[in-house]
């Protein structure tokens, strides 16, 4: 059973809790991220999400380890699609469990924040008149056929 | 030889996820310099980071041959 | 579909999410409250839950119209088992959906605090040596054959 | 009549989870000192909470025949 993994295909999210679930533990949170249709305004058609494999699952791995040594008691799990995803299709789940309910909250919380920072995946976004790789608006004015937006909004 | 992997819109303006140079020992920066001279492209690494062998790298890590360098430009996963 | 519910039988956290996932909404939080086994050294057998359901519901209600007017956008659902339940099980799952993953955490965390601030459910510990309802130790100190230990501890 | 519920530990102490009073007009705190004295149990309100047809209620509170009063003792679910 592997805890932290790049998928190719639909998330079960039953599946990714029943890999934190023991005896020893009271709470699990769930982090599951999906395609929103709308952001700000702008109708995304579909989402591709691209990963370099082997290091994602890596950093995955790492993020869990992490989070094990500032949550003595904790396991978590994380399992990211990538390909092309439909708006409400999952992209992520993280599930954390935990004795106490306050640090499952807290771990979880940790463990997209960290996604966002330190595991090689990228989202390409998909409009009706244009795409554009989220993140990567610097050098790509040009490249953009869309409309670039603050990172804050797009990355979430 | 050594291995250099690009994803993204870096991928796609360089036309290619992956390159080979034959050099036998080079650091990251040198690495950079030379591909913004072949993609002709200054800003190219702005923004992004480096990994050698699936870990972080910084600008001055060596690396050679059956090494392979990924280039990460920022990240959106989640 | 109800979308705040009590339920004698196992709870499909899947069902639950299904309940908020919606095209504006970019990310849920899960809460899953399972039994622990030890609780501070104390090894539970198996739990009993009770509730006075038809206000337990419209509390659960109260907790979703709460959330909606603090995190506009947002969209919950709860269900709460009660009757015996074995170490693991689950007893309460809550999902939120909101555009943001930020507001998701936070209406989620704010759910679980406030179903054990104003929902009439009830847990009965069963421990090898004894039985107590939790939060019941106030006159029963002679009732409960077990040890009655900090209300913090549990009540998590 | 008023129809009172009790809960949990309450209940299981009274031996009833439910009562019927014939009164036709009752404050909340002239049921809780009617039981107090009925199960000789001078703190059993303690931490408790009120509710009148699935309201919460405080002591002042006037109930009538028909009303469903229910003393919510500490709650513990989650």
């Amino acid at each position: 059973m592997k805890r932290f993994e790049i998928v190719t295909g639909p998330i079960l999210v039953q599946d990714i809790i029943d890999k934190v679930i023991r005896a020893e533990a009271g709470a699990v949170n769930t982090f599951i991220g999906t395609v929103r249709e709308l952001t700000k305004g702008k109708r995304t058609v579909f989402l591709k999400y691209e990963a370099y494999i082997p290091m994602a699952e890596r950093q995955l791995a790492k993020i869990g380890d992490e989070i094990s040594a500032r949550w003595p008691g904790s396991r978590t799990a994380i399992s990211h699609r990538i390909g092309s995803l439909d708006i409400s299709d999952i992209a992520v789940v993280i599930a954390v469990s935990t004795p106490h309910r306050a640090e499952a909250f807290d771990a979880c919380r940790y463990a997209i924040e960290r996604i966002k920072e330190i595991v090689p995946i990228w989202k390409k976004e998909h409009w009706d008149n244009g795409e554009m790789w989220v993140g990567d608006q610097l050098e790509t004015a040009a490249y953009s056929k869309g409309h670039p937006e603050s990172e804050e909004d797009k990355n979430d | 030889m050594i291995k250099v992997l690009l994803f993204a819109g870096m991928q796609e303006r360089a036309g290619t996820a992956e390159l080979q140079l034959d050099e036998v020992r080079l650091r990251i920066s040198d690495i950079k310099s030379a591909l913004e001279k072949k993609y002709d492209s200054p800003q190219m690494f702005i923004g992004c980071l480096s990994a050698v062998n699936e870990e972080f790298a910084d600008d001055d890590t060596e690396v050679s041959t059956g090494d392979t360098v990924a280039f990460i430009p920022p990240v959106s996963g989640g």
